[in-house]
């Protein structure tokens, strides 16, 4: 169970090979992996954006991400997870978050994967500042439900 | 008593500064701690709050050497 | 939107790269991609199993898929989607499958991927057949609800 | 008619073919084609049925040309 926050851009299906390989975690038990990445897109409610600035609490936000891995593991048959979160500038397109749960069975990977997801978006202390085009900033007020937003 | 209080995004902007040290004696909540290092200012709506990196309400009681944190609703993900 | 039914092996976090690049998927409308793997273990069902072969009804299968892939369309907000799975002799840690769905919010891809894994086991004309370590084999009764078995 | 019948895993196995064809007039029904071309066997429990790589039911119409399949649960995934 690994959580990273980096400031460093990351390529996510590297990192799961790397972290899948390295944990050895291929040795005939999994049968089931969900994956959830989370990447920046140019245009936010209603406005082109050009980037974009995550600031954390340190410390607060690692001890927050890994209670809910542990709540994850309460919940559900988890073999290990994997959870890697950017702050500071990034750009569209770059990864903001990468989620990967390894387990037996498909029901544990999807419902941990969506729970340590939701957990993360309501309780990790990140907040993202967006720069428009028009050179505008602004915070972003709130998350959504993760559906398309009614603007 | 000793209180290291943080603020983080759009408040620490709106305040102009991230961090305060409050040295006070006789402190009982978090509510109190606002009050006196903003002493002009009410509490923004929505606001979330923290000790010891802990998520807390704003009736609990702090305890000398506490780090206590106000922060905006968080977006991250 | 793809579907593959393939008898070679394939790395699954390289086909989900190559797919990407491929459908230059990333153009910044991508918020959220949910992946889901299905790996071979080596025990299933109280047994060691060291192979499988995996048969399905040609034509009929990819039929199946890319009706499921249009029904989640029409369901949820979807960029894009790719479906690989594999056929005849399988091994313990290989990828049997993987769904991958492209959206501009988390929910949908989240959505539509789970559905796509659970209309993929109940309408595919798969059928799994395992080589036991005890040297039997035996035909796969019936797909599971996706988390530990009550054996 | 002409219907082509197809069998698969472990119903194909038992039956010892992977596939059948029946020209025969008059044949109705799914459960018909099954009958004339398994005259001693009852149709197993919980096999399913498809024409034309559609799933379908016992007593769905047939057609001149069909291609019907019987299969036991899918177990893909």
């Amino acid at each position: 169970m690994t959580v990273i926050v980096t400031e460093q851009s990351f390529d996510p299906w590297q990192e799961i090979q790397n972290y899948q390989n390295a944990a050895n975690l291929l040795d005939g038990q999994v049968g089931a992996t969900d994956v959830f990445i989370g990447t920046m897109r140019d245009f936010n409610d209603g406005s082109e954006v050009q980037a974009m600035t995550l600031e954390h609490y340190p410390g607060m936000t690692e001890k927050q991400l890994e209670n809910s891995v542990a709540e994850a593991r309460q919940q559900w048959q988890v073999l290990d997870a994997l959870v890697i979160h950017r702050v500071g500038d990034i750009f569209p397109n770059e990864a903001i978050v990468l989620v990967a749960v390894w387990a037996a069975h498909r029901g544990d990977a999807f419902d941990a994967c969506r729970y340590l997801m939701e957990a993360l978006k309501t309780k990790a202390p990140f907040w993202k500042k967006e720069r428009l085009i028009s050179a505008d900033s602004r915070w972003v007020k709130e998350n959504t439900d993760g559906y398309k937003s009614a603007k | 008593m000793s209180i290291k209080i943080r603020y983080f995004a759009s408040l620490k902007e709106s305040l102009g500064r991230s961090e305060d040290t409050l040295l006070a004696d006789g402190l009982a909540s978090v509510r109190e701690v606002w009050q006196q290092a903003n002493p002009e200012l009410v509490l923004p709506d929505r606001i979330l709050v923290a000790i010891n990196q802990d998520y807390a309400s704003l009736n609990d009681q702090v305890n000398d050497g506490d780090e206590v944190a106000f922060f905006p609703p968080v977006t991250g993900g």
